[in-house]
């Protein structure tokens, strides 16, 4: 990041891309259709189940495939979880931004614990779950786990009023967040904003309340929506939507049916999906992450592009950053949130 | 409008109730002491690869027939495989050489997946670290292979799957060769008997 | 898709639009649209029809390629019609493609897919930006233009976003070669493997 | 010098006796301060690490260091990208010696998963001196511990004296390193052979 300073304030911020631009793209193209799974974990890193969703959503877009119904409600869990402990983490990465390296982080990150051992339970992994496949996902729940996954959304409101009372009240917070970088809904849209911080600017787009993807049409639950667009509503929105993502937990739990986790026409090794092409998306927890797939009929894609919401959400970081002091710039560019593993690829 | 510094004196309730609680309930003292308290990885858990073997004898009960599935489908192609070959050059079903090269593999368990013969297994042994790059962290077959028994002791459950479903594969493969041989026998004792009862045409 | 079509062409008659079918079963269908009037189109997509978020741009390269194509062919011969098959080896000339995805969010439609090509892939490679209509495309025709060398156009600050300055290839496209630096690798693999000679008993 | 025995038989008695050697590098040993510095996933297990699971307080490597420097461990932890090289190498010249190189995860030992990749460096040992290699993709925060206490075995083994002694306390040996640097198409030069060693022909294929 180049930025040009006035004294302490910002007149000009180039963001420098790149460090880890590690080919995710010409790799995924190089190999087959299964093998870009485990590579979507490593995207964005800190939420690799919701990026192995939208990869396998956009395949399954493209071959049309059914998945069975148990599928979709584990695939519904894990993504939700996922969202928890990126939000999390964010609460404490932000803090760490800030200057608090320390209780927030540690306290968040004993949290994100219990949802990595849940992770490692169902898919071996602590964070490279490469757990879903094409028409469903790999392997069903091992015995105890929704308990143990029950116990844990039960508690975990009580964290997140344990991190409010820790955090949202904090004058210190509050006079580094509120007021600071405030963004229209315009803006936003143009800028192509998306997740989080596209809510927090007051727009009210959720994916998964527009696509209706996957059987969240089944599940009630509230977007939040922020009204200044500044950093204080991009925090408070992760923390109002971590609480919407144990309510829909909770749904989940109880509703969860039994059958098949994996649709028995899908083939897994040598898939060959049909000419054309197809655009998937999901809500991940970091804004829309899509995936634009061409097939040629063979079995490795032709082209894979992934649409990487932390780049996209940076977009408009130079204007946010303008006219703000050079301290603020850190703060903004947490509030974002992005992954580097996504932006470069 | 809240009196000032209250949210900051909230903030310190939080953390002198997080420390004064480690001393009495479990779930504030997160703390595993590890090199002495070994984490008890569930059954799913996953490392490295390794290879499964029948028996006593890593060579002769080795699962592996060399097929290189695993090695085609290795997102990272971490995995090597030379397959043995007898004195007259003709290929046998074993590999010669098998090797995984664990400072690329990514752990991803799709060879796992693709091997037909439940040849390949994920192992859970994560203390490999080493000096030496090369040296110790390409494994060959004879770190490689591991006995059924050691797979029984951490995937147990996973493990009785694959031998009843490698059971159930030897019976039907039996009855499969049974009904062959009886199938067979019954076409020689046909046979026998035309040969001894020859119909009365060709006379 | 084709009221959108429709739309397009009474608002520009001249416009050089059309749709371009996709046979996979999503059926997201995408309007190809010429390089000069798409920025005409853009704006109208995004004033007229409401498709104010532009939410993904890829590149796709498309080198040349030879079709075999078989074309049925009315024939003449003496007096007598009759139908021949013939096939004909046809060179498709390469180009590079941008491929833009479009939602409203006020509507909540979509995506429509615009889609622009090239000339060729050598010297015809600009296009007109659209970063100016959408902001958001600005990083991502950066990283086009790092990637496949399509010249945006109009584009506020078009410079390499991934690779550094000095790099002079284009690593996405299907011919780019990488620098070839495996020489090292403990375990080798095809190329690897041909570069220092087969093993002697792969025969 | 004392013998083993003796100094065992002491210990038991409450007398502890250690050469300087030893005091010196138990004391450097109890006291790795890493640099704080990430490159990819591994970076989130690093943290991991740290934080209160695992905590990387109780081997005295906490204090992670943002200036190189103040550190004297370098943790590589995630892929380095060609683009990214020569930064860890500048970083790694700025810091002081004894200094130690962690390469925690498949790609900084190799390129990993990512070796394809022609924007990925084929491991960080082509630029600098490795000490200790974690493989894993990434490493359980019990594997980084675990090698975090692979190199206090390290440390504590080097002698200071002597015809075998550490490279550090070598003064005539340079510490840093050439720094890559950008090309046309790859970094120049794409490895640096006086730090790499390249793998051992293999005898077995024959």
């Amino acid at each position: 990041m180049n930025v040009t300073l006035d004294g302490e304030t910002v007149v000009k911020l180039q963001p420098v891309f790149g460090y880890l631009h590690r080919n995710h793209e010409k790799i995924a193209e190089g190999n087959s259709w299964l093998a870009a799974v485990p590579y979507t974990d490593r995207l964005d890193y800190i939420c690799p189940l919701t990026n192995n969703w939208a990869y396998t959503l956009a395949v399954e877009t493209l071959a049309g495939l059914e998945v069975p119904e148990r599928a979709e409600y584990i695939r519904i869990i894990t993504a939700e979880l996922t969202r928890l402990q990126n939000h999390v983490a964010f609460m404490g990465f932000i803090l760490a931004d800030m200057g608090a390296w320390g209780s927030a982080l540690m306290y968040a990150f004993r949290e994100r614990e219990k949802i990595l051992d849940l992770f490692e339970a169902l898919t071996g992994a602590r964070m490279m779950c490469n757990y879903m496949r094409f028409g469903g996902c790999r392997c069903d729940l091992p015995s105890g786990w929704l308990e143990s996954a029950g116990q844990l959304v039960e508690g975990f409101p009580a964290f997140l009023d344990e991190m409010e009372a820790l955090l949202t009240g904090n004058e210190i917070l509050l006079a580094r967040l509120q007021g600071v970088a405030p963004l229209t809904p315009e803006r936003a849209i143009n800028g192509g904003l998306s997740g989080p911080i596209l809510r927090a600017a007051g727009v009210d787009y959720d994916i998964r309340k527009v696509d209706n993807y996957g059987l969240y049409s089944r599940f009630k639950f509230r977007v939040p929506r922020g009204r200044v667009g500044d950093c204080y509503d991009r925090f408070m929105i992760r923390v109002l939507e971590a609480r919407e993502s144990v309510e829909i937990l909770k749904q989940a739990l109880v509703g969860i049916p039994d059958g098949p986790v994996v649709n028995p026409k899908a083939k897994q090794r040598g898939f060959r999906p049909p000419a054309g092409e197809a655009y998937g998306r999901i809500e991940g927890p970091k804004g829309e992450l899509g995936f634009y797939l061409i097939s040629d009929g063979s079995d490795r894609p032709y082209r894979f592009r992934v649409r990487p919401p932390s780049l996209i959400n940076l977009t408009l970081l130079e204007e946010l950053c303008l006219g703000t002091k050079i301290a603020d710039v850190m703060v903004i560019l947490g509030s974002i949130d992005i992954v580097l593993g996504e932006v470069d690829r | 409008m809240n009196f000032p510094g209250i949210g900051l004196l909230k903030g310190f309730v939080v953390t002198a109730r997080n420390f004064l609680g480690s001393y009495v309930e479990k779930d504030r003292l997160t703390t595993r002491q590890y090199p002495e308290e070994r984490p008890k990885l569930p059954e799913n858990s996953r490392s490295f690869p390794f290879l499964v073997f029948d028996g006593e004898d890593p060579e002769a009960g080795m699962r592996c027939v060399a097929c290189k599935i695993c090695e085609k489908e290795c997102p990272p192609q971490c995995i090597y495989i030379i397959q043995d070959r007898d004195a007259a050059g003709k290929p046998l079903k074993r590999p010669r050489i098998f090797d995984i090269d664990i400072s690329v593999c990514m752990s991803c368990q799709i060879c796992v997946e693709v091997c037909p013969f439940e040849s390949i297994r994920m192992d859970t042994d994560y203390e490999l670290s080493s000096f030496d790059r090369f040296g110790s962290l390409v494994l060959d077959k004879s770190k490689l292979l591991k006995s059924n028994a050691y797979y029984h002791g951490i995937h147990p459950t996973e493990a009785s799957e694959t031998d009843a479903r490698i059971e159930a594969d030897r019976k039907k493969k039996e009855a499969a060769a049974a009904a062959k041989a009886e199938a067979a026998r019954k076409a020689t004792a046909e046979k026998a008997a035309k040969a001894a009862h020859p119909p009365e045409e060709t006379k | 898709m084709t009221e959108i079509l429709e739309a397009i062409q009474s608002a520009f008659p001249s416009a050089d639009v059309g749709i371009l079918t996709n046979p996979s079963p999503c059926a997201q269908h995408s309007l190809l649209v010429a390089g000069k009037d798409a920025l005409d189109v853009a704006k109208f997509l995004r004033d007229g029809l409401g498709y104010d978020f532009c939410s993904n741009v890829s590149g796709v390269d498309w080198p040349p390629k030879k079709v075999r194509e078989v074309v049925v062919r009315k024939e003449t011969v003496d007096g007598v019609e009759s139908e021949v098959k013939e096939t004909i080896e046809r060179e498709v000339p390469g180009y590079l493609e941008v491929v833009y995805h479009l939602f409203s969010i006020a509507k909540r439609l979509g995506p429509v897919i615009l889609r622009l090509r090239t000339g060729n892939r050598s010297d015809e490679v600009s296009l007109p930006s659209l970063t100016p209509v959408w902001k958001s495309a600005d990083f991502q025709e950066r990283e086009i233009y790092d990637l496949y060398g399509i010249h945006f156009e109009g584009h506020p600050d078009l410079r390499r976003l991934l690779m550094w300055e000095e790099f002079t290839d284009y690593p996405m496209r299907k011919d780019y070669v990488a620098p070839d630096d495996y020489e090292y690798e403990p375990t080798p693999h095809d190329e690897i493997l041909a570069k220092v000679g087969p093993p002697k008993e792969v025969a | 010098m004392v013998d083993e025995a003796l100094k065992a038989d002491l210990q038991k008695r409450g007398i502890f006796v250690a050469s300087f050697e030893d005091l010196y590098n138990w004391g450097r040993k109890s006291s790795l301060w890493p640099l704080q510095f990430g490159l990819a996933c591994c970076a989130i297990e690093m943290i991991a690490t740290a934080a209160a699971r695992f905590d990387l307080a109780r081997f005295g490597a906490e204090v992670f260091r943002p200036s190189p420097r103040q550190a004297d461990l370098m943790i590589i932890a995630g892929t380095v990208t060609k683009k990214m090289a020569p930064l860890v190498v500048r970083l790694y010249n700025q810091m002081p010696e004894p200094k130690y190189v962690i390469a925690m995860g498949a790609c900084a030992i190799s390129g990993g998963p990512f070796k394809e990749g022609y924007n990925v460096l084929k491991g960080i040992d082509r630029y600098i001196p490795v000490d200790v290699a974690i493989p894993g993709c990434p490493p359980r925060p019990e594997a980084l511990l675990e090698g975090l206490v692979k190199l206090q075995e390290k440390i504590q083994a080097q002698r200071l004296f002597g015809p075998n002694r550490a490279r550090h306390t070598d003064t005539c040996e340079a510490g840093d390193y050439p720094v890559p640097t950008y090309g046309a198409h790859d970094l120049e030069p794409p490895l640096n052979p006086q730090v790499f060693q390249p793998a051992p022909a293999r005898k077995d294929l024959e």
